[in-house]
């Protein structure tokens, strides 16, 4: 492989992680995103189950999407995604009932999580099977991220704990509304918020040294 | 058999756990579609049409595959239900009412990718709801869709004529906005209940 | 162009101009507040003046770094920020955390008024954003109610002695009231507030005692008296819609009445619905801000009657005993779909014209 | 009977009550101003198509005599305000600050300025189209601001026709007394004029509306009312914009004007009163306009009053007449609701001029240099528009450019700008002129596409 193609593939990886991230950036699978992220437990969970999805059901679809006749490729990339996510929902189960009911049927709607949909029709369908597990695996590490911070955010504020473990000591107020929905609304709003100041102070730097 | 009365289930899904505010589901159409008044109470028109056809037939799948202990095919065979449904639905509609598939147009099909209507089915079967509580669930979760998308579009609609600051602009700010009436929304809990 | 000593002014019409201004509105808001912050000092001592002086001191603070922040020119002369700051002040608990005000007063600012673009921008009443976020935050801490010294207590001491709660250490948890009240011995009072009495072990408390203000409760919503005043004081004024507070309160009065008549043991008067809690206070404070009411008349006709029923829906048959920030935040929220519903018709507008 | 006390029950909804500022001139007889030696008489006075001036330079001209016929059926001639000289026929400066063509005219000192009156006609002997042609050969305009030629509201269009003449009294703008002080001192007139309205348009009956604040001269016309003719004369709530030929109509005979239409779509036909006295005065003596009543008030005015002025009197002169407070003052053609600043001294009075205001920065009602808040959204413009249209709405809309939306959803066309939005506006929110540059805007893009 020559040095440049690696490179575009390296190009690929991180891309999801960070110039495309699929939270901050393309605002996709936001109901997963909002709906588990109270604590750093469950963010992890998700996130992890997604990106086993979204790698597995990204490989399938790049296999066969020689074979897949166009009418019926969103049929097959769904029945595709749903039979991974029934896998994922069964491996829960095994591995940790509380984990199981705490995400409940969010783990069920990992189906229709855009992201997954999304890489399958935009990339996989397109692209080498090795391309496309890359930018699978690069999209579920940037979802991932994106899940941990929000968990982190919430857990450490709602519950002044990371991964369940007392962070600020035994007398801290927690404040409980980062573990209500409404919460998980503003911290995902005051990322996304931080995000765009960062990028505008970044536009306007550029503007001021092409003007000096 | 889940023994909740349905007034109960109502106003729960309705306004105590909105689907949007509460359990957030939906939230991408919620965030993408709300932009208009206009667009969205056709948008709430088509979801609670769709979610109330798909729920029954996924009720009725439901039967079906605990009869035949063939459980672990509820997550394909739900959204294989709901992906037919929204397609006859909108040739059913095509046919017999142009002037509504007019007015519900390209929001048929971008209800299959909605989480809403799977999450209802799918939480329909974990609460083990009868039937017709399955159908005043899945109408009160539509309603409260619609409800929120409304209210949503409605103070849009406003924001866009305003000096929103250019960082806040956008998804941001409408996840404010859905966070303070989230909080809002807060206050119904309880409701019903005594 | 000037042709006299004199220079030639240039307009466009029309060339004269009412006299009533936003900022003159605001300080009048502010000075119709004036009684009921007082009061409230009156009854429930320093805590509740520097409870007051912090989230005021917060909210102007935070109005004028946002400011500077996103290269403005500050807004803080308008006033606006210190009746959000007073507002907030007077929808808390007397002896709350003075550190969770400063959450509050930045929240309200913050979260409630400069993200959406400053004054006459924000959808809802930043005060109350700043309240339910502290009431989805700190909800200990936000229903720990202090109990009002007067007319129990005439010495000087409220003066001297802060509640804990108040002074309790950033982010810390507060101390308890209970202490406090134990410390100073008074008998008779409890610090539960006449809507959870109601609620929770069906007591009504003496309407008198409601309307001079000698109960539990938020800070300035304790006299209906003075916030009655207060309000006939702006309406006459033309600064303020007499609408509002007049549809909420005959709303609810009419909507607790029909549970009462249902009823009458199970559910309390509509006076005791009117001058209990916050609902004075929110009626003709709070849900009377113009930014969050509608324009027409029947638009606030239809806005008062939604929150004067979701007010009482709560408080009768929710599960909190008060429910009036909610509802006005539900009326804040509805408020453009009203709007939109209720434009006036036109002069002159033909009926439906034929189109095509 | 009226109880004035009570304010009277017809008016219109919506609207606002500003200071009347009326005591500086209301009591103030009509004085003549004495002619000024150079006059400017602008060829476009008027709504419509200007005047073709039908004089020479250095040609002589007799007070009264026609020196402008008119440029089309939508014109009117211009006449001599004095006897003298044609000086040139050049660009003068207009109200606005603009140039535009102008007949000068340099007076004769030593002329004594009379006007030879011919014999008087029998108005009852005209048929309605002699009327129109007649009315045309005045040279009236609409003497209430507008300026609209008379005669063309005359001639009924295919189809239309006209059962109430309606004679416009209210004069709602503050701080102007012209209109009162011609209906107290040229009653006659006024139903002389009101008579050749009537005929030329059939109407069976007219009705005289004025605002509370002048029951003199509501008084005196009643008592005048000549037999023969159906008239009433009504007192009506004095309120601005109660002038305006809408609102008029809803409070006289409660229709209302269709959206986009005129008085004449509901059978109705508006004249101001002052223009119906010189009708009345000049038909029957096929005389031209060549004078006009104008009130001068305001507190840059040092002896403020009502003056019969003629037409093309310059502004200068005027103010040294009646004496100019050098202070900064701004100075307006007309009300101070709807008038024109003027942006220089050398501009001439033209007929439509109905009052000159001098109104000095320290006064109470002058706008202060207070910053423009954001829009709170009190309502209060919403209450205040007559047309019942939403101001708030329209002037946010306009920040953000949105001028289709402004024409198309929420009705931009029907503002007449009477300015009651902006005078309320407690945010200082400059609506009408955002509106008058959408307006135009809407009014381009329509004739570009």
């Amino acid at each position: 492989m020559s040095e440049s193609s690696s490179n575009r593939n390296l190009q690929v990886f991180l891309n999801g992680i960070w110039k495309e991230n699929p939270v901050f950036v393309q605002v996709l699978g936001m109901c997963p995103t909002l709906a588990v992220t109270n604590s750093v437990r469950n963010a992890i969970a998700m996130g992890i189950s997604t990106m086993f999805v979204l790698v597995m059901s990204s490989m399938l679809v790049a296999m066969v999407r020689k074979v897949v006749p166009k009418q019926v490729r969103i049929a097959t990339y769904i029945l595709i995604i749903s039979t991974f996510v029934t896998i994922v929902d069964y491996l829960i189960k095994a591995v940790s009932i509380p984990v199981y009911k705490a995400l409940g049927p969010f783990i069920a709607l990992i189906v229709v999580n855009c992201i997954i949909l999304g890489r399958a029709e935009a990339f996989a369908s397109k692209n080498t099977v090795y391309r496309s597990v890359l930018d699978a695996v690069g999209m579920g590490v940037g979802f991932c991220i994106a899940l941990l911070c929000l968990g982190g955010v919430r857990e450490l504020l709602g519950s002044g704990s990371f991964l369940g473990v007392p962070i600020f000591g035994p007398y801290f107020e927690p404040w409980v509304i980062f573990l209500l929905p409404s919460g998980g609304f503003f911290t995902l709003g005051a990322w996304l918020l931080v995000f765009s100041l960062l990028k505008e102070r970044k536009a306007r730097r550029a503007a001021q040294e092409q003007s000096a | 058999m889940n023994s909740a009365s349905l007034w109960f289930i109502f106003i729960d899904s309705l306004l105590i756990n909105n689907l949007v505010l509460a359990v957030f589901l939906g939230i991408c159409p919620f965030l993408g579609v709300s932009g208009k008044l206009d667009t969205a109470i056709r948008m709430g028109g088509a979801v609670v049409f769709v979610m109330l056809v798909s729920s029954a037939l996924a009720y009725g799948m439901n039967v079906l595959l605990v009869r035949l202990d063939a459980e672990y095919l509820r997550i394909i065979s739900y959204i294989v239900v709901i992906a037919s449904t929204v397609q006859l639905v909108e040739m059913f509609i095509k046919k017999k009412s142009p002037a509504l598939f007019r007015a519900l147009g390209i929001y048929l099909p971008l209800i299959t990718t909605n989480c809403a209507v799977l999450g209802v089915a799918m939480f329909q079967t974990i609460r083990d709801y009868s039937f017709v509580q399955s159908m005043v669930f899945s109408l009160g979760s539509g309603l409260g869709f619609t409800l929120a998308l409304v209210i949503m579009s409605g103070i849009r609609e406003q924001l866009n004529l305003s000096d929103v600051p250019n960082a806040a602009k956008g998804t941001a700010l409408a996840l404010m906005v859905a966070g303070i009436l989230s909080m809002a929304f807060m206050g119904f809990a309880g409701l019903g209940s005594n | 162009m000037s042709v006299g000593t004199h220079a030639i002014d240039i307009r466009t019409s029309p060339h004269i101009k009412g006299q009533l201004t936003t900022d003159t509105i605001m300080l009048h808001v502010v000075y119709a507040l004036l009684p009921v912050t007082a009061f409230a000092v009156f009854v429930f001592g320093l805590s509740a003046l520097l409870m007051i002086l912090v989230t005021t001191g917060t909210c102007v603070l935070t109005e004028h770094l946002l400011c500077k922040l996103s290269r403005k020119q500050t807004t803080v002369g308008d006033y606006s920020a210190v009746i959000t700051g007073l507002l907030l002040a007077l929808c808390l608990p007397p002896a709350f955390p003075l550190w969770m005000a400063v959450v509050g007063g930045v929240v309200s600012i913050g979260l409630g008024k400069a993200l959406f673009g400053g004054l006459g921008m924000n959808p809802f009443n930043p005060a109350l954003v700043g309240r339910a976020f502290l009431q989805a935050a700190f909800p200990v801490a936000i229903t720990t109610w202090a109990p009002a010294f007067w007319p129990k207590v005439w010495s000087i001491e409220r003066f001297t002695s802060i509640m804990l709660p108040t002074v309790s250490l950033p982010f810390m948890r507060p101390e308890s009231v209970a202490a406090f009240i134990q410390g100073v011995s008074l008998d008779g009072l409890s610090g539960a507030t006449p809507l959870a009495k109601m609620k929770f072990e069906h007591q009504a408390t003496p309407l008198i005692d409601l309307f001079v203000g000698m109960t539990a409760g938020s800070a300035g919503e304790a006299s209906a008296f003075l916030i009655i005043l207060g309000g006939i004081y702006l309406c006459a004024r033309k600064m303020m819609n007499w609408r509002v507070p007049v549809s909420i309160l005959v709303t609810a009065s009419l909507v607790s009445g029909a549970f009462y008549l249902s009823d009458p043991q199970a559910y309390p008067t509509p006076m005791f619905m009117l001058f209990s809690g916050g609902l004075m206070l929110g009626a003709v404070f709070m849900a009377s801000d113009m930014v969050g009411s509608p324009m027409t008349p029947l638009g606030i006709w239809i806005y008062g009657a939604l929150i004067g029923a979701v007010t009482v829906l709560i408080r009768l048959k929710g599960g909190l005993p008060e429910g009036t920030m909610y509802a006005i935040l539900l009326g804040n929220a509805c408020t453009p779909l009203i709007d939109n519903l209720t434009q006036p018709r036109i002069f002159g507008a033909r009926k439906k014209a034929v189109k095509q | 009977m009226t109880f004035p006390w009570f304010g009277s029950r017809k008016t219109f909804a919506h609207g606002i009550h500003p200071p009347e500022c009326k005591d500086l001139t209301r009591d103030k007889g009509i004085r003549r101003l004495p002619f000024a030696p150079h006059l400017i008489l602008p060829l476009s006075q008027h709504t419509g198509a200007p005047a073709k001036p039908i004089v020479r330079e250095g040609q002589e001209v007799v007070r009264g005599e026609p020196i402008a016929e008119p440029g089309g059926f939508v014109s009117v001639p211009i006449h001599a305000p004095v006897t003298g000289i044609i000086e040139k026929i050049g660009l003068a400066r207009d109200a606005r600050g603009g140039m535009s063509p102008a007949i000068f005219i340099e007076q004769y000192q030593a002329a004594n300025q009379e006007i030879l009156y011919g014999a008087e006609t029998d108005i009852d002997s005209l048929s309605p189209a002699e009327l129109v042609k007649a009315v045309q050969a005045t040279g009236v305009v609409g003497l209430g601001g507008a300026a609209f030629p008379t005669h063309v509201k005359l001639a009924l269009p295919e189809g239309k026709s006209v059962d109430t003449v309606i004679v416009n009294g209210c004069e709602c703008e503050p701080f102007l007394t012209t209109d009162h002080r011609v209906m107290i001192e040229q009653v006659d007139s006024i139903y002389k004029g009101i008579r050749v309205v009537m005929r030329a348009l059939g109407a069976k009956r007219a009705i005289i509306g004025i605002e509370t604040n002048k029951l003199d001269a509501v008084e005196k016309l009643r008592a005048a009312i000549p037999a023969g003719i159906a008239c009433a004369v009504e007192a009506i709530e004095a309120k601005y914009p109660q002038g305006a030929e809408k609102m008029l109509t809803k409070a006289l005979v409660d229709r209302e004007v269709p959206s986009g239409g005129l008085p004449i779509d509901v059978g109705v036909a508006v004249f101001n009163v002052g223009t119906l006295a010189q009708i009345g005065e000049l038909l029957p003596f096929r005389q031209g306009l060549i004078e006009r009543v104008v009130t001068v008030s305001g507190t840059g005015v040092r002896s403020p009053g009502n003056y019969l002025m003629a037409i093309g009197t310059p502004l200068r002169f005027i103010l040294e007449q009646v004496g100019f407070r050098e202070r900064e003052c701004e100075l307006i053609f007309g009300g101070p609701m709807m008038g024109t600043t003027i942006a220089s001294l050398d501009v001439p009075v033209t007929k439509g001029v109905t009052g000159i205001l001098a109104i000095a920065k320290d006064h109470p009602l002058a706008h202060r240099n207070g910053r423009v808040y954001p829009c709170i959204k009190c309502g209060a413009c919403v209450e205040a528009c007559p047309m019942h249209l939403n101001p708030s709405e329209l002037g946010l809309l306009a920040r953000k450019m949105e001028y289709e939306s402004m024409a198309e959803q929420h009705h931009l066309m029907d503002c007449f700008e009477c300015g009651c939005c902006s005078f309320v506006c407690p945010s200082n929110i400059p609506l009408v002129q955002y509106f008058r540059v959408a307006k135009a805007i809407t009014r381009e893009r329509k004739v570009s596409k």
